[in-house]
C-alpha cells in the first residue's frame, strides 16, 4: 500500500468505448492480489477533483532492457469510457504521468484447489478475475463465463483462454456466443458441476441474479462490488455497503475499499438497494 | 552567516493554539483522515502540526443511507452521516495507535443535544493523549426542531458554556459557513468558552442525477468541501479573525501551500486540510513543504510573522 | 406518426414565469451581459427566453475600485461595484437597442434605501418594452447600517412592498445566498407581493494574493460565481421551491445543459446563466439545444413535464 | 468580431519561457488591426474557467496546400508563461482544438505618415506592437527600442529587422545590447528626433516612465495596457482602467477592452496605482 507518481507506458483501445493501460508500477508483482485496485489520479490534472478506483487487470514484469537492470513492473487496467475521468484516460500516452495508490483492498479468497472454479464476468466487469484465473488455473479446473450486451462488451476472453480458462461467451443481443443473459450460462453450468465455487463482478443486476442463482443452490459466491470513493483507504466511510443483518434499525455498513470490493455473499445484506447507488452512473 | 539568514534557512514554523503548541501549522480535517491509522501507510503522522479524528458522538453513529457522496466541480458533496464507532469505544480502540505518535491528538465530537455534546466532552477530558477537543457544532439540535446548533447563536452559546463545564482540555469550537453573520456565532463561541475556533465546516449543497431524477446522495442535501469552496472559507476566516480574540484555525479547499497561506495572511493560526488528503494522502507532507519553501524564499523567519499579515 | 412522436420532434421549451410567456427557460444572468448589445455579435438575442440586463440605480454609478475580478478555481470572484448609466440613461440610450428584438427584456436594478429601490421601480413602470422588473435586493441598505436587504427578512419584505406600489410590471424578487434561512426572506418577497423569486446572487468570498499580502480585489471582498457554486444554488433553488407558490428562476454556476436540467428539475421554471457567457459567448445556445435534445431523447415532449419532476 | 472554435497550427519556444502560438484563424487578415488582441480558450479543458486575453502578433497566410484552395489564415500570438493558463498553453501541440473571441478592442492610430515613429516595447509587451509597425514602415521611418530584464527577455527582434525597423535592444542585466532601461534610449532617440511619436507597450512601471518622458516633451504617446478580463467585450465591467480627470469624487471607468487596450495618454489618468492592479500578477 503505496503512494507513487509514475509513467503511462501505453493505452490502447481494445474494443469500442474499452481501454487497456499499461502503468509502471514497481512493487505490485508482490504486492497486487486478485481482486485488488488502485486509486489512479492523472497528474496535474485538477479534473477531475477524487482519484478513480480501477481493479487490477494484470501484475507482470516487462522485458529487461539491458542485461545487468532488473526488469520493470507494471500493471495493467482495463477500463470503459463512461465519463469525465475515464474521457480523460482515453486520451493519455505513453509516458504521460499519473499517480497510484495501492494495491487497496480485500483480494479474492482462491478457496480450495479441488474444487471446481466459475468466474463470471459482465463487460468491464471481467477485470479483477484475470489475475484471479491466473492464480487457480494450476491447481483448479476453471470456467469464465462472459457476458455483456453485445459484441463490443466482450473483452480480453483470448487471455483468460491462453491461461487455460474455458470460456463461454454470451450476448444479449446475440451478437457473439450464445444469445442470452450469462446467468442462464450460469445455471446450466452449475446443473453439471454442483460443487464449483462462484467468483462474479459486473453490474449490480447480473450480481443479484448470480446471488440467487447460488443461494438456492448453496453455491459459495464471492463477488466484488463498486462503488462510489473518495479516498480508498477506509477514512471518508464514502464508499459503504450493507452488511449481513442490516436493518434501519441496527444499520451496518461495511467500506467497500476495505473490507472490499471483494464480499463473500453472505457477508452482504442482500435486500433491494442494499448496494450503493453506482448505478446510477456516478455523478458528473 | 548571520543570525537572519541562519533562522531562514530554517523558518520557524511551530505555532500556539488554544494553549496546545503545535510544531507546524498543518493538521487534517475531521472526518478526512479516519483515525489516522488509516493514512498512515502514505504519511509520516509524526510530521503533522496535530490530527484531527472523525467526529465522536456519545454512542456508535451507522451513519447514512448510500449514496454518500458525490463529486461535483472542483468539490465533492458529502453526506455521511457522521458514522463513528462512538466515543468509548474510540478511546478504548484507537487511542492507543495515535499515542505512538508524538503528534497532539484532537479529537473531534458532536452531539444532538447540548447534553449529549457535554457528556462526550466529559468522557474525553481525563483520557490521556487527547490534547485539545474539537466540537462540531453544525448538527441538528433535536430538542429544537433540528436546527443546526451553529445557526442559533443562542443555542451554540448554551451548548458550548455546558461542554466548557465538562472538560478541561482546551476546547476549539468548530463553526458553520452556512450563516447569515458568522462573526455573530464566532462570539457566541468565544463568550461560552472556546479556547479557539476552527472553520469552516461544509457548505451546504445538493446535487441531482438529470437521468434519474433522484438527488445524487440518499440524503438529498450534503456538504460540499474541496477546492471551489476557498474563496468563501478564506472570506469567512478573515471575518471571524476580526471578531475575535481567540486563535482561529482556517478550513476550506486547502490543497496546496499558496491556499493555506491565504488562511494564515488573513490571520489563521493553522490550517486544516480535509478533501485534499483524498486525492492525494501526501498533500499535507507537500503543503508543508511549500510553506517553509515560501518562507524561505521571502526572507521570513518565523511562520508566525505571516500570521495576520493582510494587508488592506 | 402518433402526436406524442411528433411533439418529442420538436419538444415544447415555452414557460411562464411571472405572468410573461417565454419562448424558452433560458436567459442571462444580470452583469453578466451588460444590456444585450454587447453579446449581439455573438448570440442571436432572439433565440433566448429574455434578456435580463446589468443592475441599474437611480443614479450613474462607477463602480469600485481595480483590480475588480479575480479568478478561482472553477469560479471568479466580481466587486465590479454595480457601475450603470442609471435607470434614466439606461432608458433613454440603451432599451431602443433592445426594443429591435422580440425577446422580452427584464431590467435589474436596485437602490441603497426603500426609497430608491421603489423610486427607480417607478421610472421604469411605463417604459414600453420592459417585460419585468428583477429587484436586486443583495445590496447594503444605507439607512440601516449598510445590512444587506436580502439578509434582512423585514428590510426585505418593507422594500419589495414599496416597489410592489410602485409598478405594475411582473416583479421578480432576486435572492442572496448569504443567510442562514433562505426560506425566510423567500417567503418575506412573497408575502410582499413579488410576481417570482430568482436565485442565486454571488456568495460572498474573498482571495488573496500571498506575494503582496493583499486581496485581490481592491474591495478585499467580492461575490463568487461560476461553476464552483452550483451545488450550494441547486440546494437553496430547491429550499425556496418548497417554501413559495410563486415561480423560481435557478441562477448559480450554470453551463451546461446538464446543470440547467438540475435546476429545472428541482423545481426552477426558468435558469438564468451568468459567468459562463464570459466563457463561451454562445453558452447559452449551447444549453438550449442541450435542453431540446435531452428533451428529445427522454420522451418529454413539453419542458413543463420535467420542471419539478425531483423524485426524493 | 466573432468566436470560433480552431486548431493550433505550431507553438514553440522561442527564448526560455516565451511561446510562439500560430492559430489557424480564419478571416482576421481582413479584421485584424494593429493593437487588437483576442480572448484565447483551450477547448474542453474546464481550467482556467476564464479566457486568457493575448495581442495579435502578427495574421498572414499559409501556402496554399493546394492550387484550387484559397490560402489558410492564421495568426500568431506571442506568450509568457506566467500562471496556470499559460502553462496549459505551453503544453498545446499542432491540431489541439482552441477557441478564439476577436479580434477585441480598440487598435493603435498609426498617425500621419511623415512623422518618424518610436516604439518601445518591454519584454512580451512587444507582441502588439509588429502589426504596427508593419503598417507603418512603408510610409515612415519606425524604430523599436526593446528592453528587458535580462537576454532571455528579448524577443522577435529580428522579424521587427526584416521589416525594416531600426532595433535598439537594451537589458537591465547588460547580457544583450545596451545595459540599463529602455527609457534611457528613449530619451535619448526623442532628443535626437523630437517630432517622432511613441507607440509603447510593456510592464506598467516602463509604461508609467515613458509617460512621464512624454508628457514633459509634449510628444505625442500611445500605450497599449494589460488589465484584468473576464469576458472582453465590454459586457463584465471587470477591466477598466481610470480615465482622464478621475477622482474619488467624480470617477471616471474605461473598459480596457473596449475603449482600450490602446490608449492614447491623455485619455488615462496618470495618479499613481489608477492603473488595473495586474501588477500583482493576476489571480490563481
Ligand atoms: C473497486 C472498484 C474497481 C473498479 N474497477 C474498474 C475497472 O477495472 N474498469 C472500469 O472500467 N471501471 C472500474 N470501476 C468503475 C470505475 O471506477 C468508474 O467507471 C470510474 O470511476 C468512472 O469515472 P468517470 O470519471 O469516467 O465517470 P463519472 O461518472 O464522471 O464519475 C463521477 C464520480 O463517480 C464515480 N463513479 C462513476 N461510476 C462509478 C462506478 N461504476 N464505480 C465507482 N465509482 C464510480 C467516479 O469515480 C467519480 O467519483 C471500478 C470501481 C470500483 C469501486
Ligand atoms: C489586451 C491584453 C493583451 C495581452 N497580450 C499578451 C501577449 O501578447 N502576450 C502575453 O504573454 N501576455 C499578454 N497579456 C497578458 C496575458 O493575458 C496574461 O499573461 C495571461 O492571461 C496570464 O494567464 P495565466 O493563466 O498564465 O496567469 P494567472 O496569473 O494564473 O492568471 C489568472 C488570471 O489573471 C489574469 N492575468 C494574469 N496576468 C495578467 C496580465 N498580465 N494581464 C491580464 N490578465 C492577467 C488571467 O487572464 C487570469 O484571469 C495581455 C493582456 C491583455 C489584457
Ligand atoms: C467525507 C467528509 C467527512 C467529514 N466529516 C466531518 C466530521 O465528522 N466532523 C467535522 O467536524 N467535519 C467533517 N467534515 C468537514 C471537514 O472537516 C472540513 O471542515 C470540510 O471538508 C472543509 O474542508 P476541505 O474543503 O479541505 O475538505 C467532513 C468532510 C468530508 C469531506
Ligand atoms: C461580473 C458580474 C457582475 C454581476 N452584476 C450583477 C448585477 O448587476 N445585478 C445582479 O443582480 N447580479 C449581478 N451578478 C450576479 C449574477 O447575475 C449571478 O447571480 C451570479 O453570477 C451567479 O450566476 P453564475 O454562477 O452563472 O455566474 C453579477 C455577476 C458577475 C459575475
Ligand atoms: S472510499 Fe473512503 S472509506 Fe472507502
Ligand atoms: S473584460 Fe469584461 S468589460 Fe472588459
Amino acid at each position: 500500500m503505496k503512494n507513487f507518481k509514475t509513467i503511462i507506458l501505453s493505452n490502447q483501445e481494445i474494443s469500442p468505448g474499452y481501454y487497456r493501460m499499461k502503468i509502471l508500477a514497481p512493487g505490485y508483482n508482490e504486492l497486487a492480489r486478485p481482486g485488488q485496485f488502485v486509486m489512479f489520479r492523472v497528474q496535474r490534472s485538477l479534473p477531475p477533483l477524487l482519484r478513480r478506483p480501477f481493479g487490477i487487470f494484470r501484475a507482470g514484469f516487462l522485458p529487461a532492457d539491458c542485461e545487468s537492470m532488473p526488469p520493470k513492473e507494471f500493471i495493467e487496467i482495463i477500463y470503459k469510457v463512461v465519463g469525465s475521468g475515464t474521457e480523460i484516460m482515453q486520451g493519455l500516452h505513453h509516458g504521460d504521468p499519473v499517480e497510484l495508490l495501492g494495491p487497496l483492498g480485500s483480494g479474492f479468497d482462491p478457496g480450495t484447489p479441488e474444487e471446481e472454479k466459475i468466474l463470471v464476468g459482465g463487460g468491464i466487469g471481467l477485470a479483477p478475475l484475470y489475475m484471479l484465473a491466473e492464480k487457480m488455473v494450476e491447481k483448479s479446473k476453471v470456467r469464465l463465463l462472459m457476458g455483456g450486451r453485445s459484441r463490443d462488451d466482450i473483452i480480453t476472453v483470448t487471455e483468460f483462454e491462453r491461461l487455460g480458462v474455458e470460456t463461454y461467451v454470451s450476448t444479449e443481443d446475440g451478437s457473439l456466443g450464445e444469445e442470452g443473459l450469462v446467468t442462464r450460462v450460469l445455471e446450466r453450468k452449475l446443473d453439471k458441476y454442483p460443487k464449483a465455487s462462484v467468483f462474479a463482478c459486473g453490474p449490480m443486476p447480473m450480481i443479484e441474479a448470480v446471488q440467487k442463482i447460488c443461494l438456492e443452490r448453496g453455491t459459495s459466491l464471492q463477488v466484488s462490488l463498486e462503488a462510489l470513493m473518495a479516498c480508498g483507504v477506509g477514512a471518508c466511510l464514502g464508499c459503504v455497503v450493507k452488511g449481513e443483518g442490516h436493518t434501519e434499525v441496527d444499520p451496518r455498513y461495511l467500506c467497500t475499499c476495505t473490507s472490499g470490493p471483494v464480499f463473500k455473499a453472505e457477508e452482504l445484506n442482500w435486500n433491494k438497494a442494499a448496494i450503493n447507488g453506482v448505478e446510477s452512473g456516478g455523478c458528473k | 552567516m548571520n543570525k537572519s539568514e541562519k533562522n531562514i534557512l530554517q523558518p520557524k514554523m511551530a505555532v500556539e493554539v488554544a494553549g496546545l503548541r503545535l510544531k507546524n501549522p498543518v493538521m487534517p480535517a475531521s472526518g478526512t483522515f479516519g483515525y489516522g491509522e488509516e493514512y498512515a501507510p502514505y504519511i509520516d503522522l509524526n510530521q503533522l502540526g496535530a490530527v484531527v479524528t472523525k467526529g465522536m458522538s456519545l454512542n456508535p453513529k451507522a451513519g447514512n443511507n448510500t449514496p454518500r457522496i458525490c463529486e461535483t466541480v472542483s468539490g465533492m458533496l458529502n453526506a455521511i452521516g457522521l458514522q463513528n464507532v462512538g466515543v468509548d469505544a474510540f478511546i478504548k480502540n484507537k487511542m492507543a495507535y495515535l499515542q505512538q505518535y508524538e503528534t497532539p491528538v484532537i479529537v473531534n465530537f458532536f452531539g444532538s443535544t447540548q447534553d449529549e455534546y457535554g457528556e462526550v466532552a466529559a468522557r474525553l477530558d481525563d483520557v490521556p493523549g487527547v490534547a485539545a477537543l474539537e466540537m462540531n457544532i453544525s448538527c441538528p439540535n433535536v430538542k429544537h426542531g433540528g436546527i443546526i446548533f451553529g445557526t442559533d447563536p443562542e443555542a451554540a452559546f448554551a451548548a458550548v458554556s455546558l461542554v466548557r463545564k465538562r472538560t478541561n482540555k482546551p476546547l476549539i469550537v468548530k463553526l458553520t459557513p452556512n450563516v447569515t453573520d458568522i462573526q455573530v456565532t464566532a462570539r457566541a463561541a468565544e463568550d461560552a468558552g472556546a479556547d479557539a475556533l476552527s472553520l469552516i465546516n461544509t457548505l451546504t449543497g445538493m446535487a441531482v442525477d438529470v437521468k434519474t431524477r433522484k438527488p445524487r446522495l440518499a440524503n438529498t442535501i450534503g456538504g460540499l468541501s474541496g477546492p471551489a469552496i476557498r474563496p468563501i472559507a478564506v472570506r469567512l476566516v478573515h471575518q471571524v479573525v476580526q471578531a475575535v480574540q481567540v486563535p482561529v484555525i482556517g478550513i476550506g479547499g486547502i490543497s496546496r501551500a499558496m491556499d493555506a497561506l491565504e488562511f494564515l495572511i488573513v490571520g489563521a493560526k493553522a490550517v486544516q486540510v480535509g478533501t485534499a488528503n483524498f486525492v492525494d494522502p501526501n498533500a499535507m507532507a507537500t503543503i508543508l513543504a511549500g510553506l517553509e519553501e515560501f518562507c524561505r524564499d521571502e526572507g521570513i523567519a518565523d511562520i508566525n510573522d505571516l500570521i495576520g499579515s493582510l494587508e488592506l
